[in-house]
């Protein structure tokens, strides 16, 4: 079973989509404590991943290979290395809170929800440890089809718009790296990473690859200006949606930065890099602006994603002006490491935050800001929640939120002063939109009938909140062991860095 | 003295003429039908004069073959148009176009 | 004897322990359960850090400094979670589980009445804790976690009565204006990681002097010295939690607040925090004049200015308010001037007087039925005569009465701004001997308003007889529903615990503390810089200080105060108004606290939002959704539009495009296929 | 006058008349007489391969179109009754049009196809006369034996013809009566003729609130 | 003179003309009420088909009658898929048929011929056979679209074909002639593709050769529907009955590719380098207009038309590397195509009944609800159209992408990638139409009860998604067949 482990991860939630989905609609209960224990056997197969994976070596571990396509030499390569671990491992684990946060929310054809949901889960997991180039490219694309489902199925007035521009802006985008990879194809004649890493190229050639491979992730992280697709998604999406899409679906986005850009551009990475941190700087302080005057509160959180993922670019691409500029591979570590526990920060405040935010809507119906006021009155506890992961969202020390972003503002002051001026920023705009939000939702006396009716949270509403919690704090207090089984692939990334290839 | 030269550009000019009966006529199906036997024609007349002046047999077999498909053709298409015609009560060009767009 | 780690760890997990508990267990254990294990745990720590204390001075036992966990391992960056225990750290446990304790005590009196009882324990405990954090803390990764998190209580405080839009306004107003300031203390930590490679304190210090000489580039051609761009930056973040100017305006409105925490948070311990860290990075501070002249000016604005709107303040606790922001400028003077124990010592003083006096306030206050304008309020030291002796007692205090502990800490740092060389010296020499006048006129003017003269409320006997606290709308000022009356003891007895230290505590410590050297290694003064020497020569113990300080600028001063209040509140009141009719303008000014409140609010808060709104409909509604994304799918749309009625049904079109296609294609070959042909 | 300026002189003749008739075939208003211009041309056509020697296909000519696909035509044009005047107008609207067009593309045709290369290619011997055949069996030769698999494609190519139009066109007219005499034999006087009785019933006069209101 | 090997080599086109024959006169004969078990019998008849194609096929290629007809694996791979694909078309077609009584012999007679007519044009080894074949296949086509005579739109759809598809085969033949009178000048004439392929060698008027290879592209174009010559698509698609635009999108593109690959690379091969720019042309303009185009219709065959237009588009940029690879990716994308066509028509097949197309668009409305299986299978089918991995679509268009770029045609690559992009978002619309929206008050979706459709439908469709997860064999089958 070890052997194939990653195998097993992936196909585990995908197949086991199948009896969820003729569990049928006649049978929801079935369907909901099916799709339960298939999220849960694959969060433990998951954690044997932990056990597994040897962080001290670093390296891809646990690989697989088959060849796939024979005559274009495609293998069905799978393999991680510790980012990939602790970012399937967080998969995992929002997936299971995703299935428990729908329970009896989703009233209209749960079988099917859950079954995309799984299936969106096998794939993103899949997506954390191909290998191969093409493996990963298909993957990228494939979870396109259960989110456009899932946000046309089951979401809001605007779903149609929303899920049409989702999935044509995203899949826009990473046309062009499909043509950047048949081009790497040809001059290597394989999609193995490893051999496209090792690939000589000139600097144009690079140039023109690194732009088609940025296009596809940036738009998928969303960077600025091509993040307009993610606010319209959160809004209509349903809760578990937003979650999905804001703690895992963001990061493939990232991860295929590191996965990509980094090892087979490296050349035309550092000389663009300029450009994705004048960016990334962009969305922290201008979409913390835009953030603060949404009246819908998803998608303010949305916003404050894209400005939180703005961390995590600017973490990975300071580490090459750090890198080849300064020699300071310590502090190019720190940025991207830093960027590293953003991502799974990330992962779990904001797909807490939309649970939130789900919680409340469920109850009222609305996600207008305005519809809502001293909410903190009938329900305490879910009040308790909801402060404690605004706080992460505003980068409480303490709460995961914290950890990354003060990694990146370190790693990034040596790169240049004003970079840390402009990230910290967050501080304040970050505070601003986020704490806002909580005084116009939270506190105050109750000025609407609606709110008045709104009921405690329920056990299992406190289950998922609860689980959110204790990873955000956790992170928070103690970010070593996730630094720790990242350290070594991290630090290969970053050796990568340096190394030129024209 | 005639030449190759003489046949290709009398078989062109047929052509061009069937061509512009295809377009030029906005009213009558037949008269399309029509056209489209010229321009066999013009296509026979290339491979006549091509079969003859090169001194080869298969123009002028095909030429044979051309004929023979050239009657089915007729034959199906006035069947079409008969069709039409009964559906319709109407070989308009102008009138035949309830598909579009 | 060394001090052992788990004592620290029990000084410090105690009240997160009691905090957890009353929390989240409160459904179990009750209101008494939960103010029992509150106090036990603030308790527990309030004897241990007396014991830390002990062991410090008298014990002989080291400094105590390690890392209790790795919190990230980065490279050769390490930052850990970590204590460090020197004299400094132990004299601020000692101050802070202190008066928390009393507070918390204090507290069992006056919430006694409202629903979110439980709730407050647990914050004012976790509140402790994170101000152990800080305090403790051995590097800067977690000086800046306590920094946070004691922002983060305060919010929590300031909004506890959250259906108060004043109260959710004022919370939110003060953690935005503290994010400002932690703004820049992150620059500034970012900048130490990056001059001295180590988030560690002793490493930190120990590489200090390495940024002489090292100079930062902010903009082409322009070098800063390295150490001016970290003390300054660590200094906004100070700005920020201490209340300078520009950033002081959130404390006034935290009074939002319950009393207790007033009393705690933002007078005694969370506002004093710059202080600490200034005072802690003492070593690096020492190496930018530069900065230190930064913070002089600073704080000597503060001190003077905040104070003179403390004088038309018609509310009890803000005029403390105000008084706090004024000595709070008074300790960042003496930072300025080198003079951090000397800081620390008033640090202390203050911590007391300022506790003791916020508490009385909030006794008048129970008493007043939550009435906290001082014109309804007057001769009430007849009511309550404890609250009245032990206010008076703060004030003295506060005024630098001499032999009280305020005169000794408040005269002390006067004198070393006059002994200072600094630039910007004089400045502030002129604030804070001015300062001293003002400090007099509005404690003077907040004590007689508020216990002598008449009473200038009513008892309406008709009243209902509610006890409800909660209900803050009166809805007749000055109208009580039954008479004022003393509090009960768990309100008194921590004034007078508070008064005790008050009056005593600077005669016993301005010795050591300011001129023995009881620091040590905790705070590094360059010798250039020391004043605090030339002025020990000149020292001659507490009593000859206190007699010398009758015959000082700053008594008279004191006493010209003294007297223009008597005059006036006692004798005159009509006075009063005429004052404030004559001096209008200068009134207007300070009413409305010279207008920094509103700028702000309309520049960054209004000015944010229009900012954004600007953004949204602009740029992301207008150019990138609008112009890009949904402007190309339109492009597209009406391109298919137009193409499709190519598609137009007609025979003879078709043809026509087939023949046309023909043609288009022999006619390009025509022109460019004698060229192919050819190769 | 040597034979070839006879052939020249007949080749000018027949290509004169075919390219008229085929203009007329395109612009008369006639239908019917745009179908027997189209037999002109093909007539014509027919001597201008006469002149290449090509007896069988000539004659094929004239037997396939004009004995059998050009009556098909008239037959339909007859049959269809159309409006003859209606059907040729927007003719001379459309003409400029269609004559820039025809002419551009035979320029371009001309133009690629070579004319001076060709010219170089004059009448030689008739290769069926030097096979030693007639024309006849020369075609026959080949197709008989290099052009079998064709013929045979060409054989199931007028089935489809056949199938096709018998499909489309026949049909099973709703108005005729088609009588089965089997079925009529079969018949049996119950199925057709039911005798019940009835009590008889005086109707009663509709009242006036049975009546339908409006 | 033929041989018994020549007529082996043909048996499956001999044994198709002999079943085609036969099911005539059993059609004559019959009882109406025997007339169903024409079904199965003509099922059977080109099951049979399949089995001569893949038992009797040689290891190499052969030719036969001369060299008027070639067997090689590349006829043999379009065989198999274009007898399979009608076969399934007969299977889907039934209930179809039955519903507007135009079950008899002449539909299925009719469809063998115009199999034979694939058949014989893509193992054509002359331009006559081309023509031939090719004209098989048309007149059996024109008369099939016409076949439902009651209904107005067929008998327009079938005049339009068949006028267009005339002028077509009039220009083809124009083309072939002058290449025939190329091949003559400076040497022998010839109508054999196999030495025309050297005329470019030795004639003395290249200008005619390449002049007739225009010609002969207009006529490809017209069959394969590239633009500028796709003017017939849209109106035929929506015109015929759906199981003959089944069978025109599927089968005639199978045979469109054939004919293409037999004129072009066998018979052209030396003027590649002349026609790939014509065709990357023709690939540029099909896949703007079709994609464009397909954007603002509202019923689903004319959508699946210009859809159609765009994946030849997609077809030509795979055919314009003219190399090995990018035959085989062109032929794994007409395979791929054929497949999905027939799956996506074959779901309006299953929705429609007797006096409901249900080919609106907003027929499907809410299609989620009443039947979540065919809406499914539906989904597949637009997902792979879309070229969304893990479809089999997707591979399809990676593969001709790559191909382009293999053959130094980067841009030509970017623009098909582009118009993806494009494309995307009508098939997007019809998902959207079939799960997001609610199905209509009192709305007459019902999925017919016909089992076999339904069976052989879901695996249709369901093998998209299995060759978009395991494209390995059929991609080397292709690749084998062109010698890679």
């Amino acid at each position: 079973m070890f052997n194939h482990l990653l195998s097993l991860l992936i196909w585990l939630p995908v197949v086991g989509a199948i009896p969820v989905l003729f569990a049928g609609s006649a049978r929801p209960n079935l369907a909901r404590w099916l799709s339960m224990l298939v999220a849960v056997l694959t969060f433990v197969a998951s954690l044997f991943l932990l056990v597994r994976y040897n962080a001290d070596t670093g390296g891809m571990q646990l690989t697989e290979s088959y060849l796939w396509i024979a005559s274009w030499g495609v293998h069905y390569g799978l393999a991680v290395d510790g980012i990939s671990v602790a970012l399937i491992v967080m998969t995992t684990f929002v997936g299971i809170l995703v299935i428990a946060g729908a329970w009896e929310v989703i009233q209209d054809k749960p079988h099917l929800y859950m079954a995309a949901m799984l299936i969106l889960e096998g794939l993103l997991i899949g997506v954390f440890c191909a290998t191969d180039a093409l493996l990963f490219y298909a993957l990228f694309e494939a979870i396109l089809i259960p989110m456009f489902i899932l946000i046309g199925m089951w979401g809001g007035p605007r779903r149609v718009y929303a899920t049409l521009k989702f999935f044509i802006y995203t899949f826009f985008g990473s046309v062009f790296m499909l043509i950047a990879l048949l081009y790497l194809y040809q001059k290597a004649g394989t999609f193995d990473l490893a051999t496209l890493a090792a690939l000589p190229l000139t600097f144009k050639e690079q140039a023109w690859i690194f732009f088609a491979f940025l296009i596809a992730f940036a738009i998928k992280v969303p960077m600025v200006p091509v993040h307009t697709w993610l606010p319209d998604a959160h809004v209509e999406a349903p809760t578990g949606g937003s979650v999905v899409l804001a703690a895992v679906m963001l990061k493939v986005g990232t991860y295929g930065m590191l996965r990509f850009i980094l090892p087979i551009v490296p050349d035309a990475g550092a000389h663009f890099a300029w450009l994705i941190v004048v960016l990334s700087l962009i969305a922290i302080v201008y979409i913390g602006y835009v953030a603060l005057v949404q009246e819908d509160m998803k998608k303010l959180v949305a916003y404050s994603s894209v400005a939180h993922m703005g961390f995590v670019t600017l973490g990975i691409f300071i580490a090459f002006a750090l890198v080849r500029e300064q020699g300071s591979t310590d502090m190019a570590l720190l940025g991207m490491q830093g960027a590293m526990v953003q991502m799974i920060s990330h992962g779990f405040v904001s797909g807490a935050m939309f649970t939130c935010i789900g919680v409340m809507y469920d109850r009222t119906h609305t996600r207008q800001i305005k519809d809502y006021g001293g909410v903190i009155n009938v329900m305490p506890w879910f009040g308790f929640f909801y402060v404690l992961f605004a706080m992460a969202n505003c980068g409480l020390p303490g709460t995961s939120g914290f950890v990354g972003e003060f990694m990146v503002i370190l790693a990034s002051f040596a790169a240049s002063p004003w970079i840390a001026l402009f990230a910290a920023f967050t501080l304040i705009i970050g505070a601003a939109y986020t704490l806002w939000l909580v005084k116009r939702v939270l506190w105050g006396e109750i000025t609407n009938p609606h709110v008045a009716e709104m009921k405690e949270i329920n056990g299992r509403e406190t289950f998922v909140l609860v689980a959110f919690a204790a990873a955000v704090l956790a992170l928070g207090i103690w970010p070593q062991p996730l630094i720790h089984l990242m350290d070594s692939s991290v630090s290969q990334l970053v050796q990568q860095l340096a190394i030129h290839k024209i | 003295m005639i030449s190759l030269a003489h046949y290709i550009v009398l078989g062109a000019v047929l052509f061009c003429i069937a061509v512009a009966g295809l377009f030029i006529n906005r009213k009558n199906v037949i008269v399309l039908l029509m056209s489209i036997e010229l321009m066999l024609l013009a296509v026979n007349m290339n491979f006549v004069a091509f079969s003859r002046f090169l001194g080869d047999v298969s123009g002028q077999v095909f030429v044979f073959f051309i004929l023979t498909v050239a009657a089915a053709e007729a034959a199906i298409g006035l069947a079409i148009l008969v069709l039409l015609f009964r559906n319709r009560s109407t070989i308009n060009i102008a009138d035949i176009d309830s598909m579009k767009g | 004897m060394a001090i052992s780690t788990h004592i620290l760890l029990i000084i410090a997990l105690a009240p997160l322990v009691g905090c957890l508990l009353a929390g989240f267990l409160a459904r179990f254990i009750g209101r008494a359960g939960a103010h029992s294990v509150t106090i036990l745990g603030v308790a527990v720590s309030c004897a241990l850090s007396f014991l830390v204390l002990y062991q410090l001075t008298v014990g002989g036992a080291a400094e105590y400094n390690q890392n209790l966990y790795t919190w990230f391992q980065i490279g050769h960056f390490n930052a850990s979670v970590g204590f460090m225990v020197d004299r400094l750290t132990a004299m601020m446990l000692v101050v802070v589980s202190f008066v928390s304790l009393l507070v918390h005590v204090y507290t069992i009196g006056y919430m006694r009445d409202d629903p979110g009882y439980t709730r407050f324990f647990s914050y004012i405990s976790l509140f402790t804790f994170s101000m152990f954090m800080l305090v403790m803390s051995n590097n800067f990764m977690q000086l800046f976690f306590g920094w946070e998190a004691v922002g983060l209580v305060s919010y929590l405080l300031i909004g506890f009565w959250y259906k108060r839009p004043t109260a959710i306004f004022a919370n939110l107003k003060a953690f935005m204006v503290n994010r400002v300031g932690d703004f820049g203390f992150l620059l500034g930590i970012a900048a130490v990681l990056y001059f001295l490679g180590t988030l560690d304190y002793a490493t930190a210090f120990a590489n200090a002097p390495s940024l002489v000489g090292r100079t930062l580039q902010i903009t082409a051609g322009t070098q800063w010295d390295a150490a001016t761009v970290i003390c300054i930056c660590l200094f906004i973040g100070a700005m920020g939690k201490s209340a300078q100017v520009p950033l002081h305006v959130w404390l006034p409105d935290s009074m939002e607040g319950p009393t207790p925490i007033s009393a705690l948070i933002h007078a005694a311990t969370m506002v004093t925090a710059g202080i600490f860290m200034v005072s802690r990075m003492s070593p690096l501070f020492e190496l930018s004049s530069t900065a230190l002249s930064f913070v002089l000016v600073i704080g000597a604005t503060t001190a003077l200015f905040t104070g003179l709107i403390g004088i038309v303040q018609n509310d009890i606790k803000r005029v403390i308010a105000y008084s706090t922001l004024s000595q709070l400028g008074y300790m960042t003077v003496a930072l300025g001037v080198s003079m951090y124990s000397g800081a620390v010592f008033h640090l202390m003083t203050h911590a007391f007087f300022k506790a003791l006096l916020f508490l009385g306030a909030g006794s008048v206050i129970i008493a007043m039925h939550h009435e906290q304008d001082m014109r309804y309020m007057g001769g009430l030291r007849k009511y309550m005569p404890i609250t009245w002796i032990t206010m008076w007692a703060g004030s003295i205090a506060l005024v630098a009465v001499p032999f009280t502990s305020g005169f000794y800490s408040k005269d002390a740092i006067i004198e070393a701004v006059g002994e200072s060389h600094r630039w910007g010296a004089h400045y502030a020499y002129f604030c804070v001997m001015a300062g001293v006048l003002v400090t007099g006129l509005y404690t003077f003017r907040q004590m007689y308003l508020t216990f002598h003269g008449k009473e200038r409320f009513t008892i309406a006997e008709h009243h209902g007889h509610g006890h409800d606290h909660d209900d803050h709308g009166h809805h007749e000022p000055g109208v009580l529903a039954h008479a004022p009356k003393e509090s009960p003891w768990v309100v008194t007895l921590p004034l007078v615990l508070l008064a005790i230290p008050s009056l005593l505590v600077g005669f016993f410590t301005i010795g050591p503390l300011l001129f023995g050297n009881w620091f040590g290694s905790a705070i590094h003064v360059e010798a250039a810089n020391d004043v605090l020497a030339e002025m020990g020569a000149e020292f001659h113990g507490p009593l000859a200080m206190a007699l010398h300080g009758f015959t000082q600028m700053p008594f008279w001063l004191l006493l010209a105060a003294f007297i223009i209040c008597t005059y006036i509140y006692l004798f005159n009141p009509a006075m009063a108004g005429k004052i404030k009719a004559a001096l209008k303008p200068l009134w207007t000014v300070l009413d409305r606290k010279y207008w920094v409140d509103n700028v702000y609010f309309a520049l960054f808060a209004r000015g944010g939002v229009m900012l954004g709104r600007g953004f949204w409909k602009a740029s992301e509604q207008g150019v990138i959704d609008g112009a890009m994304v949904n402007g190309s799918v339109g492009v597209v749309h009406r391109v298919a539009a137009a193409m499709r009625r190519l598609q137009s049904g007609y025979l003879y079109h078709y043809a026509f495009a087939m023949i046309l296609g023909l043609i288009l294609l022999l006619g390009g070959y025509w022109l460019v296929g004698p060229g192919l042909a050819g190769q | 006058m040597n034979p070839q300026t006879l052939q020249l002189i007949c080749f000018y003749a027949f290509g004169f008349v075919t390219v008229a008739a085929a203009l007329s075939v395109i612009s008369l208003k006639n239908t019917v007489h745009a179908v027997l211009a189209l037999v002109l041309t093909f007539f014509s056509a027919a001597c201008l391969w006469l002149l290449l020697e090509a007896e069988f296909l000539a004659l094929a000519l004239i037997v396939v179109y004009v004995g059998a696909v050009m009556v098909l035509f008239l037959f339909v044009v007859m049959m269809l009754d159309i409006d003859q005047e209606k059907m040729r107008e927007g003719f001379v609207k459309f003409l400029p049009v269609g004559l820039i067009v025809a002419v551009v593309m035979l320029a371009e045709m001309l133009g690629l196809v070579g004319v001076r290369a060709m010219n170089a290619h004059v009448l030689g011997q008739n290769p069926a006369v030097a096979a030693g055949m007639s024309n006849t069996e020369w075609l026959g030769h080949a197709l008989y034996t290099t052009f079998l698999l064709p013929f045979e494609i060409a054989a199931l190519i007028l089935t489809v013809g056949v199938v096709a139009a018998v499909a489309l066109t026949l049909r099973e007219r709703r108005d005729a009566r088609y009588e089965t005499p089997s079925q009529q034999v079969r018949v049996d006087p119950r199925n057709r003729v039911r005798i019940v009785k009835m009590a008889a019933v005086r109707p009663d006069e509709p009242t006036a609130s049975q009546e339908p209101q409006s | 003179m033929p041989t018994l090997n020549d007529i082996l080599i043909l048996l499956p086109e001999f044994y198709l003309v002999a079943a085609a024959c036969l099911l005539l006169l059993l059609d004559a004969f019959m009882k109406p009420a025997q007339r169903p078990l024409l079904h199965w019998i003509s099922i059977a008849v080109l099951l049979v088909a399949i089995y001569l194609v893949i038992a009797g096929q040689p290891d190499r290629a052969v030719t036969a009658f001369g060299s008027m007809f070639v067997r090689d694996d590349v006829a043999e791979i379009i065989k198999v898929f274009a007898l399979g694909t009608t076969a399934m078309i007969f299977v889907y077609a039934r209930p179809y048929l039955i519903d507007r009584k135009l079950l008899g012999g002449e539909f299925y007679t009719l469809m063998i011929f115009a199999v034979i007519g694939i058949m014989l044009l893509v193992s054509a080894g002359n331009l006559v056979t081309v023509y031939l074949g090719l004209e098989l296949l048309s007149l059996s086509s024109y008369a099939l679209v016409a076949l439902n005579r009651e209904a107005k739109l067929p008998s327009e759809a079938a005049i339009k074909y068949f006028v267009l598809g005339a002028l077509a085969s009039g220009m083809l033949l124009y083309g072939m002639s002058m290449v025939y009178g190329a091949s003559g000048m400076g040497g022998t004439p010839t109508l054999e593709l196999a030495q025309l392929s050297h005329v470019m060698g030795y004639t003395t008027a290249p200008t005619l050769l390449l002049f007739g290879l225009i010609f002969m592209i207009v006529g490809i174009g017209f069959k394969l529907g590239a633009a500028p010559f796709h003017m017939w698509i849209p109106d035929v698609y929506q015109g015929a009955p759906t199981p003959v635009t089944t069978f025109v999108a599927a089968g005639s593109k199978l045979a469109a590719f054939g004919m293409a690959y037999r004129l072009l690379a066998d018979g052209m091969g030396d003027l590649a380098q002349h026609w790939q720019l014509i065709l990357a042309v023709l690939a540029v303009l099909s896949l703007a207009i079709g994609n464009l185009v397909a954007i603002v219709q509202t019923n689903l065959k004319r959508m699946l038309a210009y859809s159609t237009i765009s994946h030849m588009g997609y077809l030509l940029l795979g055919l314009s590397a003219a190399g090995p690879e990018g035959y085989a990716a062109a032929l794994f994308y007409a395979i791929c195509y054929a497949l999905m066509g027939v799956a996506a028509f074959g779901v309006i097949l299953a929705m429609s009944r007797a006096g409901f197309e249900c080919e609106e668009i907003a027929d499907f409305k809410g299609l989620a609800r009443k039947a979540p299986w065919m809406a499914f299978l539906m989904l597949l089918a637009m997902f792979s159209l879309a070229g969304v991995p893990p479809l089999f679509g997707f591979w399809a268009k990676v593969l001709v992408l790559e191909a382009a770029i293999h053959a130094d045609m980067l841009w030509l690559a970017i623009v098909g990638i582009v118009f993806a992009i494009v494309g995307l978002y009508y098939y997007l619309y019809v998902i959207k139409v079939m799960y997001f929206d609610a199905p209509e008050e009192g709305g007459a979706l019902q999925v017919q009860q016909d089992k076999p459709l339904r069976l052989v439908l879901s695996l249709n469709a369901l093998s998209l998604l299995a060759l978009g997860l395991y494209w390995g064999p059929l991609l080397a089958w292709c690749r084998r067949a062109f010698g890679v």
